[in-house]
């Protein structure tokens, strides 16, 4: 079983060189913590940021430079500064290669469910809408259950949608499962140490297994 | 070249009247026009529409024209850091209508460039969807989404000139440019004010067209949400 | 009767301070020429230009820095510089306040025809199509007749048109003529020495004359 | 960052395919990619279709490519220049179709911004309206125009680095920034590359995303087309 880094770390192989990639909140932000040497990476911040550099050092904060989650963050050399409507024109024109993103929910069709819980404070959606409704390739980067202990790989979500058939593939703590573009989840790699049967236990949504599946190389 | 430069905060806002829309540049707490603000918070104007990407924390930014009940409406994308908004939307004294943010920033670039609609596919198939137009182009769903129509837009870039040209700093550009273009009137506070001829023409992010009013601000706070550092 | 100079001399006086203006091609740059000193007017290029100044000096001309009749020119102390878009997109939202601009035929309805004759070679309508769709002012510099000696003020255009009911003033060398919003062409100014018998001779639409029409003041 | 340099010219357009669209930046031969014309006639690639602001003049510029007969179709606003564009339009050698200079910029926006159709007051009316979608928002009529779809965008700037991002001087930017978003694949071509780091992040007008080839040209003419001066 995977911890957050872990998770992290396995999503850090689908990241290839020569792409341009935006990082959620949560797990997605230590992504770029595990990015391989000599793999040529550009982040972007969807308020306005192409070339995202890791947070300054103490005392070299700057108040307009922030990323998306608002955190102080730093620029690198060739980094490029623009406005929102820029930033989601690129987003919605699918400049951007490929968004990982956290969820709460995920659907066998590719349905996301990330931002608003009935009943409880609403915060918004932020960016999600525009990324998971234009990215070609996303990448839900979550637990595979809820602190319940329930699946959150359904036959349907049950919370409010962020996006309808847009996800692509999902790392868990136990697994990497691709989304059919027929609907269900095929699981392409076990977590180490993690069965098969935990995995199915796991899934409430409908489970493809063919052939043998490998564990994950970290 | 046209002069755009009034005296301060207090005169750029003077004729924002109760129960107007006005559009606030900045995100989160980064770029956001804390001069006019202020202004506001001193003329006491209500019954605000307030179209901003957040709504500021509780004690600061758009966040204190909610202690001061101002605001009847807002139109954002994000505004889960400000328990006092919670408060107000629970009871029912706010309306909240949160919009997908490349809508919200599209929305503002149509109104800047006389397009009366857009179409996004951000938000399809959710309830962001209700109620609005749908079509389908090239097999791909799109909702049809309206240009923003607002009395004001008040925004902060790092340098003006007097014929009311802006240049913003880094991240701080954010939403400040398209709502520049957007407001039927645009107030523009800046940290430095310079004489017409002092910036560059190809350096310029919103040209003097776009701004009725500008003025050189102060005191700013430019408070950090989240001040994240690795240590040396 | 007015030469090309005294038409542009009189279109200057509808300019008005705090105006942002797009001159065209033809009598219209002309206007630039007689502005008043103590009024401040920017004037827009559509090639992406705030703030156009004089032609260079010679020996100063950069290829870089054209108006969108493609003459070399210069910038002032407050100019911009914008892409196509911008451009259009400020003309479209009629931040610009007054556009003047040549013209083969205008209809008593505000038609304006100034772009293509048939079976001639087509230059195309560059921006002319965006400026007169979108400008709220719209004032057309021209001659009354034309050279076969045919009145230019028509009941409606013959030539294809580069825009409906969008004319509000015309200037030509013999009057000042403002578009009715119901149709017609009201006789505001004449020329100097030109009677309205000279002026209704050589009007073909609708032409309402009401009252003393004044001599115009130059 | 991710490199986007290539050699030269010929490298940059080598992919480019007989009877492929592509777009080409500059307003007449202000801001015209010259290095990449000049390859395209070595590579004699044919049945272009070409979608600029204007189509150059008889011996520099896009006309050139119209001596060689590499152009089947031009789509653009104004292109009166030109003695043997005329020439091939009249003997129908040659299809043209014109569209209002605003409409072109917004569709390359479009492009560029991901949105399918834009809507413009532009030719309501006219014969440019001839079997076009209309729509009445506010009261004003609107033609719906589509979004451009080419497979190349070739686009000129002042300097650029090894990044892809891109700085354009005075006016040579007009069209170029919106083509540059607009292409499937967007070559750039720049006075002066520098490497990443030595351009002001906000300072850049087209950020390299949108960049996926450049090289520095050399012999530029930047032909003058009406040297207009006044005398010292």
């Amino acid at each position: 079983m995977l911890d957050k880094n872990g998770i992290a770390k396995r999503i850090a192989k689908e990241v290839k060189d020569g792409m341009y990639v935006n990082l959620g909140i949560g797990i997605p932000t230590l992504v770029a913590n595990y990015i391989p040497e000599g793999i040529n990476v550009v982040l972007q911040s969807e308020n306005g940021l192409l070339g995202m550099g890791p947070f300054p050092f103490e005392g070299e904060e700057d108040a307009d430079l922030i990323n998306a989650g608002k955190q102080t963050i730093t620029t690198l050399a060739g980094s490029s500064i623009f406005d929102s409507a820029m930033s989601f024109g690129m987003i919605r024109a699918q400049k951007v290669d490929l968004t990982i993103l956290g969820a709460m929910e995920v659907s066998e069709n590719g349905d996301i469910a990330n931002w608003k819980i009935p009943g409880k404070m609403v915060k918004g959606m932020g960016g999600a809408m525009d990324l998971v409704a234009s990215a070609q390739n996303i990448i839900v980067a979550m637990q595979h259950v809820n602190k319940a202990g329930e699946s959150k790989l359904l036959p349907n979500c049950t919370l409010p949608l962020t996006g309808v058939h847009c996800v692509k593939k999902i790392v868990t703590e136990l697994a990497v499962l691709a989304v059919l573009e027929n609907g269900g989840f095929q699981l392409l790699e076990r977590a180490p140490g993690v069965s098969v049967a935990e995995i199915q236990a796991a899934t409430a949504g409908k489970l493809l297994i063919e052939g043998d599946i490998p564990e994950m190389q970290l | 070249m046209i002069n755009k430069v009034v005296k301060d905060a207090d005169t750029a806002i003077k004729d924002i009247q109760n129960g107007q829309t006005i559009m606030l540049g900045g995100f989160g707490l980064c770029g956001i026009p804390e001069n006019c603000i202020q202004a506001l918070l001193r003329k006491k104007v209500t019954d605000l529409t307030c179209i901003s990407n957040n709504a500021g924390v509780d004690d600061f930014g758009i966040g204190l024209l909610l202690q001061q009940r101002q605001v009847k409406k807002m139109i954002s994308s994000y505004v889960g850091e400000n328990a006092e908004f919670e408060r107000q939307l629970l009871s029912g004294e706010l309306e909240v209508e949160l919009i997908p943010q490349g809508t919200l920033a599209t929305r503002c670039m149509a109104a800047g460039y006389g397009m009366p609609v857009i179409y996004t596919p951000a938000g399809v198939g959710t309830e962001v969807a209700i109620g609005k137009e749908t079509r389908v182009f090239n097999r791909k769903e799109y909702l049809m989404e309206y240009a923003f129509d607002a009395e004001f837009a008040i925004v902060k870039a790092w340098k003006g000139d007097t014929a009311g040209n802006l240049i913003y700093k880094s991240t701080a550009r954010n939403f400040n440019p398209v709502m520049a273009m957007a407001g039927k009137i645009t107030i523009a506070e800046v940290e430095i004010l310079v004489p017409a001829g002092e910036l560059d023409p190809d350096q310029i992010h919103t040209p003097g067209i776009y701004v009725h009013r500008i003025f050189q601000g102060g005191n700013y706070e430019k408070r950090i949400e989240q001040r994240t550092v690795r240590i040396k």
